[in-house]
């Protein structure tokens, strides 16, 4: 009897190695046909089960789209003007991939940075969650390499100490805030609203937006949290409609959790404007819970129809992958990250970090595939955060969709 | 701050949620003695299905919704005879089991993930159809869960107090080797109990999936809330899980309106504690089961 | 001979039925007192009192002239030990470990003990392995590296006996510690019995052998519906006719 | 193959060319620990998975007296971890007090928060301990990420943390690790010498019998708060560790998953000793090096072979490994004899 029960432990052991084995090969440069130089190993830490999962998987695909169309030297017409059309490679080398995932877990984050650095990465791009960057970047830091965490909002992955290598590229919650702040005295909104979500992340958020909207002038007269996992919010939204706000704000992480607050402020927050951070735009839950009651509500996204350069990646992507039906705007900068690596790696000529980062700290009026039509980023040793005020889309959801909202003029 | 009636009505229907959750408990308990706290990742898996299949598939919502059902009443009774039976065969510690169900429930989780994916799963309701009572919009598949979840209780109820088997449960909780002896079939009721169970918290999953974006870590919020709604109702009567589960969403919904939803996790500890201190057995009780 | 245990007026009620009605009884230093009675009868009812296990509804328990508060732990620490009608063992631990566990009442005699033996015992053991070693020789159990879980019911018995003596107990309770014991077993246990009650301690034993209660108790209780029936000397009692009748006919 | 066989499979003085056991066990795990010490050093990620493995150690063998050898389910632990993590950011990163102190300050507030949550739930046990002790680490979770979050950093963390130095050494990864090496060695040393010692075999009783327990003398009460407590202030070396060796800790690492984790390591290694605990660490680490674990199906067959062990082979890897060590020595003995 107890052999028996050995041998099962032992074939369910050995088969479940089996199913591991199975998994995690590398896989070649794409697109490198041809291409004779040494490949530049880039490393991109994904998220593929925690929070940050739901635009983490996009972004992971639009960085190895990017990498295919920099290996082809394939590149749309605005990108093109600066390194030329048929500028394959990184100075003709081939830039390769590896992954890591962190499952949106700080401490795994880390061993994944770590991890990259051993498979040869002399550049990381995060897509995981802020937090999932603040604690990789001190490898980054460690080893001297540039780090890239083009789809993050948090202001303080920038700030000192451990911050002298990474970058951000899409504007981080301080400077959306400042905009949000302005743009809502000139519409003279006095008091406001807050709806979060139970996330350490929404929390922080919260406090930045919180912060710059009452230094602005305005009252917060509500701060709700819909915890993670709830399947009501009726309580919250009775809350809000209880303290009459001139504009309710939602500054959730968790999708479902902003789509329900918006299910059930369908009727009785009807009137009150309602405006989301740029994480509103990014996950379909959150339109599929709140249904038609989403409509109506606005936010500040990084993606402009009107822009063609957005426009060319967005539809070069889709064929490539047989039809995405909706671009989070973290994917545009993913791409803005690999082409700003190309760049900073061809003029450094050095594959050596301090270099390369001395070159992306040089770097001014670098189209990209986010933002308005025109926008461009701008780095100094100064500021690691290239975005300003015109990479901010404002948009509205009509019809379940959303399309810019040209009535609302931000602040540029 | 005047209570709107919307409140009261999500109240109930967050309620009878709770309540399912804890009479699955119940059930499971009556007859195995455990508490299975399991019992949420059924839900999870059920809800997750339903939401996966419906959406992803194009089955429709009543389909799915039995098929739900069914698959997690299997879980139930997978988990008594290759979980429960075994250990409870060889351990007279109750910790052992414990901790068995606790790696069941994360096995669960990670099984879901492997099926469904790690990212919310969000279904669409049975029906889409609505409609609007003084100005507020009333999803009919908000009124079809209410019913059918008050169905269930007290249908279950009638059984456990009225049916033959019911009755059984009550003897085989009561003193196991005296049910054996007077020749009750009792590894026969307790898979009915298991997998009954199950069943009941696979409807609680599936009804709930299109209130939420379930994700595989909704198991172990559902196993908390279904065993904190059994706490306060207790395991006197088999209503006493539906008036556990009123009166944590009640309480629930009370709390966030006068203190606001960023206290709940304190409140959720504060009020197990008060009711371990002051009424062990729960609100309706025949005997004490603390230790 | 002086008073060392004495029980005041003890009553006990489960819910509403009458467990114990009124019980007077009284140990000597150095004596050995039988406590008989029929099955039901409250004997480890007043056994679970005395010890702490079980709160009475009324009366006093007495040990030196003083009355005895709190747990059971507080009372085995204040010298009182026992056994259970059911052996109450750790059946992962060794019959060694078992009966180590009695040295508890002697050596964590405060919290500020406790906290000392507590970090002391994961760098040096200073369980004292030789007197469990010696009251396990004494009543003629062998065999100690064997788990609980694998041994005789008997040795069982033996085990919970050897545990209740390591406490060093000045009053010692014995809940029908022989069924299942061998010849060599309860001939050991009575001498170490003697041996106690030489040095002035105090022996309450039950058990439903007659025979061999007698052969050792210096007195004899009877208690029949909770309440104390008869009470004396080994041969007044065993020369009494309702004694016989009530004891040895019913059990 | 049950706890009571595991007993008698691992008496307590069995000797092998005269030495004991356990001191064998223990200069074999010793040399076993340098030599993954030397392959640790060798890469800057291995450095990161050793301290992974040190942490996961540390936390399971806070679990073990009050849980494996008590009964006591206390699911708090991630409250215990962030115990000492935050005492090492805040000391360092905010006061110009002397690191080691972080330490014990770590650790006792671990013990007062266990202390608490054990006079909270004085009278419960098992599912119901398990319930109160889960909401108690949600509670703290809560704390940490949100109400709290002005002192902790929450999801923005603290970082900033400054290089331990002790008498002028500075600690740097590589000597942080080969004292994590040391700490989960030693610690694992004591408990298994507690365990068999008085104060471990009255733990033990209690959690078979309380009656019997108490009857024996053994104040059951201060009891389980000092396993409790003890069992905390060894969890919190786990968040020491980590925040010392990153520099940087933040709210998201302390949520109530990780207790699930480390739930699972003693089961795996096998509960009958506190080496279990360390092989259940080290099973993990070894896996996740040999693949992604925690991506894709690792999780599922890192859960499953738990639940197996548990139903099929409760003793673990130490416990298959001892009736093997019994069969064999008990055949060779036997061919001897003939």
């Amino acid at each position: 009897m107890r052999s028996n029960r050995l041998w099962v432990l032992v074939g369910a052991l050995a088969s479940s190695i089996a199913v591991l084995a199975g998994c995690g090969a590398s896989p070649s440069p794409a697109g490198a046909e041809g291409l004779t130089g040494d490949p530049l190993v880039i490393g991109v830490i994904e998220d593929t089960s925690g929070a940050a999962s739901f635009y983490s998987q996009q972004g992971v695909r639009m960085i190895e789209y990017a990498a295919e169309q920099v290996n082809r030297g394939e590149y749309p017409a605005e990108i093109a003007a600066l390194f030329g059309t048929n500028s394959r490679g990184v100075a003709g080398r081939p830039i390769q991939l590896v992954t890591e995932d962190d499952g949106n877990d700080p401490n795994r984050a880390v061993q994944a940075a770590r991890k990259l650095v051993g498979a040869g990465a002399k550049a990381i791009i995060t897509t995981s969650s802020s937090a999932s960057t603040i604690q990789a970047r001190v490898v980054c830091q460690e080893e001297e390499i540039p780090c890239i965490a083009s789809a993050n909002a948090s202001a303080d992955i920038v700030k000192n100490p451990n911050a002298d290598f990474v970058f951000t590229i899409s504007p981080n919650s301080t400077l959306i805030a400042a905009v949000y702040s302005s743009f809502f005295k000139a519409k003279g909104y006095r008091t406001v609203a807050f709806v979060a979500d139970s996330t350490p992340s929404s929390k922080a958020v919260t406090d930045a937006y919180r912060a710059a909207l009452e230094g602005a002038g305005m009252t917060v007269v509500a701060q709700e949290v819909i915890p993670v996992g709830s399947t009501d919010a009726t309580a919250q939204v009775s809350r809000v409609a209880a303290a009459a706000p001139a504009v309710v704000f939602t500054t959730c992480s968790s999708a479902p959790e902003e789509g329900l607050f918006y299910k059930y402020a369908g009727d009785r927050l009807a009137t009150t404007p309602k405006w989301g951070t740029n994480n509103l735009t990014l996950a379909d839950e959150t339109v599929e819970i709140a249904g038609p009651a989403i409509n109506g509500a606005k936010a500040a996204d990084l993606r402009s129809p009107d822009n063609k350069y957005s426009t060319e990646v967005a539809e070069g992507f889709a064929r490539a992958q047989g039809g995405d039906s909706h671009l989070a705007w973290t994917s545009l900068t993913h791409w803005d990250a690999v082409m700003l690596l190309k760049r900073a790696f061809e003029s450094a000529g050095t594959d050596e970090g301090p270099r390369v980062v001395q070159e992306i700290e040089g770097i001014r009026d670098f189209p990209v595939a986010h933002g308005q039509p025109g926008y461009t980023v701008s780095f100094s040793a100064e500021n690691h955060n290239g975005a300003s005020a015109r990479a901010i889309v404002p948009v509205v959801f009509e019809n379940e969709h959303t399309v810019v909202a040209k009535d609302e003029q931000m602040p540029q | 701050m005047a209570i709107h009636w919307i409140d009261a009505l999500s109240a109930v229907r967050v309620g009878l949620m709770y309540a399912l959750l804890a009479l699955a408990y119940f059930l499971f308990a009556r007859t195995t003695g455990t508490i299975n706290f399991a019992i949420g990742g059924y839900a999870m898996v059920a809800g997750l299905l339903y939401g996966s299949v419906v959406t992803r598939v194009g089955v429709p919502p009543v389909l799915a919704l039995v098929a739900a059902v069914v698959v997690a009443t299997a879980l139930g009774s997978l988990t008594e005879a290759l979980v429960i039976r075994p250990i409870a065969a060889r351990h007279r510690d109750e910790f052992v089991v414990v901790l068995a169900i606790a790696a069941l429930l994360f096995v669960l989780q990670q099984l879901a993930g492997m099926l469904f994916g790690r990212r919310a799963v969000v279904a669409r309701p049975l029906t889409d159809s609505a409609f609007t009572v003084a100005g507020q919009t009333v999803g009919v598949h908000d009124v079809i869960t209410i019913v059918l979840s008050l169905a269930v209780v007290v249908l279950v109820g009638l059984w456990v107090a009225r049916g033959r088997s019911g009755r059984m449960t009550r003897a085989i909780g009561d003193n196991e080797d005296a049910a054996r002896a007077l020749g009750i079939p009792v590894q026969r009721i307790r898979m009915l109990t298991a997998s009954t169970a199950g069943g009941i918290a696979g409807l609680a999953g599936a009804l709930a999936a299109p209130q939420a974006g379930l994700t595989i870590q909704s198991g172990v919020t559902l196993s908390i809330v279904g065993f904190i709604a059994l706490v306060i109702g207790g395991t006197g009567t088999a209503y006493a899980p539906l008036v556990g589960g009123i009166v944590l969403s009640v309480l629930e919904a009370g709390a966030s309106l006068i203190f606001g939803s960023a206290s709940r996790d304190y409140l959720m500890l504060a009020a197990v504690l008060l009711v371990f201190a002051i009424r062990p057995e729960g609100l309706f009780s025949t005997r004490v089961r603390t230790t | 001979m002086t008073e060392l245990l004495a029980c005041r007026d003890i009553g006990k009620l489960y819910g509403g039925v009458v467990a114990l009605k009124k019980i007077d009884l009284a140990v000597d230093a150095g004596e050995i007192v039988g406590l008989v009675g029929a099955n039901g009868a409250g004997k480890s009812t007043l056994i679970d009192i005395i010890s702490g296990n079980t709160r009475q509804s009324r009366g006093a328990v007495h040990l030196r002239g003083a009355e005895v508060r709190g747990g059971p732990a507080k009372r085995a620490r204040a010298g009182i030990s026992r056994t259970f009608q059911l052996p109450q063992v750790a059946h992962d631990l060794s019959l060694r470990e078992n009966i180590a566990c009695g040295l508890a009442a002697p050596r964590f005699r405060s919290p500020y003990r406790l906290a000392a033996e507590w970090f002391h015992s994961a760098v040096h053991d200073t369980t004292d392995w030789g007197l469990v070693e010696e009251v396990s020789r004494s009543i003629g159990l062998s065999g100690l590296e064997r788990a609980a879980g694998t041994v005789s019911f008997g040795d069982l018995r033996l085990t919970e006996v050897a545990r209740a003596l390591v406490q060093q107990p000045d009053f010692i309770m014995l809940d029908e510690p022989f069924p299942g014991v061998d010849d060599d077993g309860v001939a050991g246990v009575l001498a170490a019995l003697r041996e106690l009650s030489a040095q002035g301690k105090g022996v309450l034993l039950v058990d439903h052998n007659v025979d061999i209660v007698a052969s050792i108790a210096d007195s004899l209780v009877l208690i029949a519906e909770g309440e104390v029936a008869i009470e004396g000397s080994v041969e007044d009692c065993m020369a009494s006719q309702v004694f016989r009748h009530r004891y040895i006919g019913v059990a | 193959m049950t706890s009571t066989q595991i007993a008698t499979a691992l008496p307590r003085d069995r000797r092998v060319l005269g030495v004991q056991t356990w001191t064998v066990a223990a200069v074999a795990l010793a040399a076993l620990a340098l030599a993954y010490f030397g392959f640790a050093v060798t890469s800057p990620y291995r450095l990161d998975i050793a301290m992974t493995f040190t942490m996961y150690s540390l936390l399971a063998l806070g679990m073990y007296v009050p849980l494996f050898l008590g009964g006591n389910i206390d699911l708090a632990y991630n409250a215990y971890y962030a115990a000492g993590a935050y005492s090492v950011a805040l000391v360092g990163a905010r006061t110009h007090l002397p690191l080691l102190v972080a330490v014990p300050i770590g650790a006792l507030i671990a013990a007062v928060l266990a202390l608490v949550v054990g006079l909270a739930t004085t009278h419960l046990s098992g599912f119901h301990l398990a319930l109160a002790t889960m909401l108690a680490g949600l509670a703290v979770y809560r704390w940490i990420s949100s109400t709290g979050a002005e002192i902790t950093g929450g999801a923005d963390g603290i970082g900033g943390i400054p290089r331990l130095e002790v008498l002028g050494v500075e600690f740097d990864r590589e000597l942080l690790v080969a004292v994590g090496f040391l700490a989960v060695w030693l610690v694992a040393l004591c408990l298994s010498r507690f365990r068999r010692a008085l104060p471990g075999l009255s733990v033990r009783l209690n959690r078979a019998s309380p009656a019997a327990a108490e009857a024996a003398g053994v104040p059951t009460r201060s009891m389980k708060l000092m396993s409790l407590m003890s069992g905390a202030a060894i969890a919190s070396l786990g968040g020491t560790f980590i925040a010392l060796m990153n520099q940087f800790i933040l709210a998201d690492s302390f949520s109530h998953d990780i207790v699930f984790l480390i739930l699972f390591l003693p089961m795996l290694g096998g509960i009958a000793s506190p080496w279990g605990a360390v092989i259940g660490a080290a099973l993990l680490v070894l896996l996740n090096e040999a693949s992604s674990l925690l991506e894709g199906p690792g999780p599922l067959i890192f859960g499953g072979a738990s639940l197996l062990i548990l139903i099929l082979l409760p003793g673990g890897l130490l416990g298959i490994a001892a009736t093997t060590w019994s069969t064999w020595a008990r055949r060779s003995r036997g061919s001897f004899d003939d």
